[in-house]
């Protein structure tokens, strides 16, 4: 994959900051097509192991895009680099994003992506770390991944290491306390190296989460909580680019006197997005297509990346 | 070759269960769901039960109840340990609340609310649980409540259900709210075949005898029972007359009728879909040593996490299959002999 | 007991709403000295057992004293009135405190108090509804009491009835996550009828709050879950009542249309109040005066009062 | 009158058996602070070790730790979920985390946690866990740890130890950090008395015969040791020998020691102040149920909540005292005769 450097970031500071291995970070539109391919990925393989969630898949896929083929500081060839960026799925449920950025980053043969969920395969129904190479940590019961994420950040510190850790949360699994738990102790520890992006695409497993448990403003919350948080549009890509590139940079900058806040980025997105006929729609959250319907799905995403 | 005698095994079950097929063709219902159908006839004959879920209103199919009685139904979004101690508050005012969820994350989640707000004060609270067992299958082990049974077994003042069928896991959850104090129900993922007619004599707390049998005895539970009615046909056409016991109720357990096999056939093996640490068996075990040893083997999850699959291929992997069942009861058997 | 009609509330809302059985709700000055009263049980049980929590049972002494003798609707002729009001100590280590504002108030006879903690005594180490009139809920894992009064709250209102429900918590104890779910979900169903109060001593067991987890603004924390949040000198008997007081009256004001935010109640207090060798020392958390120690617990309580 | 042969035992606690007062003028020491101790020096020797806290650090002595390594200790307040899963991260940046708190809290409160967030992954955390079993008497059953044993055996790739003195309470916390993956460790609110001399060979998985003898074998764990060595001398008076076994690790069980205790002495009797469901004495059940059925009894609270009251006293009235181990060793012996 060769990248036109005119596009190239132009922040030095996050450049320099970020190691891809083989790979140079993709430009905003390329990053763009790649969360097509992954759109893709995902389609295909609920569709394959007629089983999955594609709704959460498909709303974070800017988000994982950007992260793997960007902003964090990875190397596939050596997924246990000590150094490397951490990336903790949260909301495990949503896997097939993050198995297919793991396929498209090398981190694994692409053909795994059809034993999704298969006995024997490698690609688990949720995230298992002993069996997937790159998958940081297991995840499936909601509200744990802040709370590995705040141990891996005091863990990098400890031991003199600059890595970051990013944590994706969905807005229904920010109703679990142990999120708040979380959420409290890592200002505590100015852990600036953590950052938590929660993927508020308005929908729970019953439905629209402001009938189901109301939040009122995140950000409100995260902030009185102690964090930096700011919102953004979370399926467009510059803003996405723009809030994780920040985030990292921020992370050896104190706020105040002494105190690092970490921060919480909520980004706004369409759970399904990509697929019209999923957009939105709380049916499609734990919902494998049919034949047909991954068809339809295919084709609205690669038109929307080739235009 | 030698006859079988079961009681209260649906005729078409009897026919599937002699030409093998029960597993494959036998029809079905996810006992998640014979819950959430009996849980609004309950509901309806008794205006004090509410229903509360944890945003798998869907998965249990409670949304049912929540559109016949919108007031009685609680939605408490993704927070298990709220729900469950609020069901507690909900029982101290006279209402029955069924706290509905999925077995992980009810009995492990919010097991401090479920040992110290409901069973230490005993209140009146019933726990509906899905996805017990390996039964959900391809989601796999952090979905696959494969210690509920465990668990909840552990807890001074637990009442621990767990039906075979959708029949009787509709004659559980009405049991269950006449019941004065805690239950835990326990309930599949995936379907299970209607095996029982209605005369089924369900009671909290008594076993019953599905198979007659005197070589030796299966006690199974939940999913494993119609598994067991299938190794029990197989070992027929080898010679072994097997009874069955569908040991639906945990806890308190029928120490008589399982005793009375014990000493009737001199062997027995314990089926489940949960760990074989702390459930089924364990219960059969501890009873067996102090009152009648008798050579015993336990089938179940082997103390190990299973993985994504289809659950009847699970089975199969983990040593769960009704090959497996029957390999253990030729175990037994031939260990009875031996002391003999 | 009787009570001088001159310094009766004049809130004729609240004096309505308070059907205390036998008794009348006492002035403010009535309050302080049975308050004093309650202090002296506290110091003279956890004595006799030599176990128990002194330092949060005396930082509470007040705002039980106002609950029992003035606030809430009660009949302890009547334990299991329906209609009464519910009272949670979600920290229930501080259980002395409502063992002994129990006793005075008439529940249970006053030389249960020394049984504390031994086998077969009615009054457990930690609540027991089971074992203690007037107890309505069992408690000592911290985190549950917010969700019981929850559920609590959701029951009355279902049955039509109108009492309150009334919960302390701990100030390290809003660390538990679970108070955090029980704090998103009230409003969600507008239980006005719930009053969280929370004894902020500034104490957890192993230090100050601010050391071990400092939580910043607790009001601006209820206040971003959706709470109506006040801050009053928890050790201030007349502000203490009126808190309540305001708390109870509102529980059927709407605060906006079709919505009613439960109270929170962020009462600061100290730790140990009353004893100056208590007060602000985290030691006391957990430990029991010896003989010499009550007895000059005793004077200054008793000294306090009298003057 | 037999003879006693023990192993390991010192010699100030064989006479404090023999003139019985042991239980009454033994010096002893609650074992979470034999654990608090060791840890430092475990911290010393190895600098990958790091100790949470959940806000009982005073309770357990952890403080030391804390002021001796105060950038390897992180107190997580009242919060022990989120305790217990940042355990999970640090142990996946190659730090070994020793997770302390209360067994009620950390088993129940966190356990999804632990079993989703360590045990599935096998990640390497130590989970450091008082107030087991009963041991927490005045404080009533919400703060006593009667499950610990059950739970924690009832999850995957758990390995579940729980010392019965200072001693090897010291040599289990090293023993621990240099086993590879997750361990749990049992420690008692009270004192116990220091029983053993140095030698004591503590392995993970290895039970000890700390008393011969050939009539029955009472397998006891954590705090019931010193009640069975106790209730085992008080049956040499009436002519029985008893050998004991303090079987330390729950799991994985040793189970050829107590195999060979099984055919050697024909009755078992197991002793645990835990709850009789699911921990030692169902481990015991299992394996001989499985493998060579004898009589059998279990010591252990009998599936109820205990109250507030003196450890000691709490033994006495629901069960677990020197005197009800004796009079079950009777009765198995007896069971064991009559199938003679
Ligand atoms: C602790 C826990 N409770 C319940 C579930 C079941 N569950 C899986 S996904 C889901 C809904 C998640 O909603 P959200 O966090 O908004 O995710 P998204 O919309 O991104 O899919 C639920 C309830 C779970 N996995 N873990
Ligand atoms: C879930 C839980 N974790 C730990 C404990 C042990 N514990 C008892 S009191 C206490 C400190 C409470 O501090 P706070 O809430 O501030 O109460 P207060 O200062 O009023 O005594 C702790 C950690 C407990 N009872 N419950
Ligand atoms: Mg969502
Ligand atoms: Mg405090």
């Amino acid at each position: 994959m060769t990248v036109d450097p005119g596009t190239m970031p132009s922040d030095a500071g996050s450049a320099r900051a970020v190691v891809n291995g083989d790979l140079a970070p993709l430009t905003i539109a390329q990053l763009e097509r790649m969360a097509g391919t992954i759109r893709c990925d995902i389609i295909e393989m609920i569709c394959t192991a007629q089983a999955g969630h594609p709704g959460g898949s498909l709303s974070a896929a800017d988000i994982v895009t950007a992260l793997y083929f960007r902003v964090m500081r990875i190397d596939p060839r050596n997924p246990s680099w000590p150094d490397r960026d951490r990336f903790i799925l949260s909301k495990g449920h949503a896997c097939p994003v993050w198995y297919s950025a793991l396929a498209e980053r090398g981190y694994f043969d692409k053909r795994h992506l059809a034993t999704l969920r298969r006995l024997d395969s490698i690609l688990q129904g949720h995230p298992d770390m002993r069996k997937t190479p790159g998958i940081d940590m297991t995840a499936g019961s909601l509200g744990h991944g802040l709370s590995v994420g705040l141990g891996m950040a005091l863990g990098g510190r400890l031991q003199g290491r600059d890595y970051h850790v990013w944590v994706v949360l969905g807005d229904g699994e920010v109703q679990e306390g142990s999120v708040w738990e979380a959420a409290m102790a890592a200002p505590r520890w100015n852990l600036g190296n953590l950052t938590a992006i929660v993927d508020c695409n308005r929908l729970q497993n019953d439905g629209y989460v402001q009938d189901i448990m109301p939040a009122g403003s995140l950000a409100d919350k995260w902030r009185a909580f102690g964090w930096t948080a700011r919102e953004i549009d979370g399926n467009d890509m510059a803003e996405v680019v723009r809030a994780l590139e920040e985030a990292r940079a921020g992370s050896t900058a104190p706020v105040r006197a002494g105190t690092m806040a970490p921060v919480c980025i909520i980004a706004h997105t369409v759970k399904g997005k990509g697929v019209s006929y999923m957009e939105d729609v709380a049916a499609w959250h734990g919902r494998a297509p049919c034949l047909e319907e991954a068809e339809l799905a295919l084709d609205e995403i690669r038109r929307a990346c080739a235009g | 070759m030698l006859a079988s005698v079961t009681h209260y095994i649906r005729s078409d079950v009897l026919k599937l269960l002699e030409d093998g097929s029960l597993l494959t063709h036998g029809a079905g219902q996810a006992t998640r769901y014979a819950y959430a159908e009996a849980i609004v006839d309950v509901g309806r004959r008794d205006p004090r039960v509410v229903v509360l879920d944890v945003d798998v209103a869907k998965s249990l199919g409670t949304t049912a109840f929540a559109e016949a009685f919108p007031e009685r139904a609680f939605n408490f979004g993704i927070a298990e340990q709220n729900m469950v101690a609020a069901a507690a508050g909900l029982a101290t005012t006279g209402l029955i609340p069924f706290a509905s969820g999925y077995a992980v994350f009810l009995t492990m989640r919010a097991l401090d609310q479920v040992r110290n707000s409901i069973h230490y004060p005993r209140l009146n609270v019933k726990i509906a649980s899905s996805h017990g067992g390996i039964t959900p299958g391809p989601d796999g082990p952090t979905h696959q409540g494969q210690e509920d049974l465990s668990l909840m077994r552990a807890i001074a003042n637990a009442t621990v259900v767990a039906a075979a069928d959708p029949l009787t896991t509709r004659l559980a959850t009405s049991a269950a709210a006449a019941w004065e104090g805690p239950v835990y129900l326990s309930f599949t993922r995936d379907p299970v075949p209607y095996l029982y007619t209605d005369d089924y004599p369900f009671e909290i707390g008594k076993a019953v005898v599905v198979r007659d049998g005197l070589d030796a005895t299966i006690v199974a539970v939940r999913d494993m029972v119609c598994q067991a009615l299938v190794a029990a046909e197989l070992l027929r056409t080898r010679g072994l007359s097997v009874r069955v016991v569908d040991c639906h109720t945990l806890k308190p357990l029928d120490a008589q009728t399982i005793l009375s096999a014990a000493e009737e056939t001199g062997a027995v093996v314990t089926a489940e879909s949960n760990t074989i640490i702390g459930g089924l068996g364990s219960a059969v075990a501890e009873i067996l040593v102090e009152n009648y040893p008798v050579p015993m083997q336990r089938i179940g999850l082997r103390d190990t996490y299973a993985e994504s699959g289809p659950y009847p291929d699970l089975l199969v992997k983990y040593g769960m299959s009704t090959a497996h069942i029957a390999a253990a009861v030729e175990n037994v058997v031939e260990r009875k002999r031996a002391r003999a």
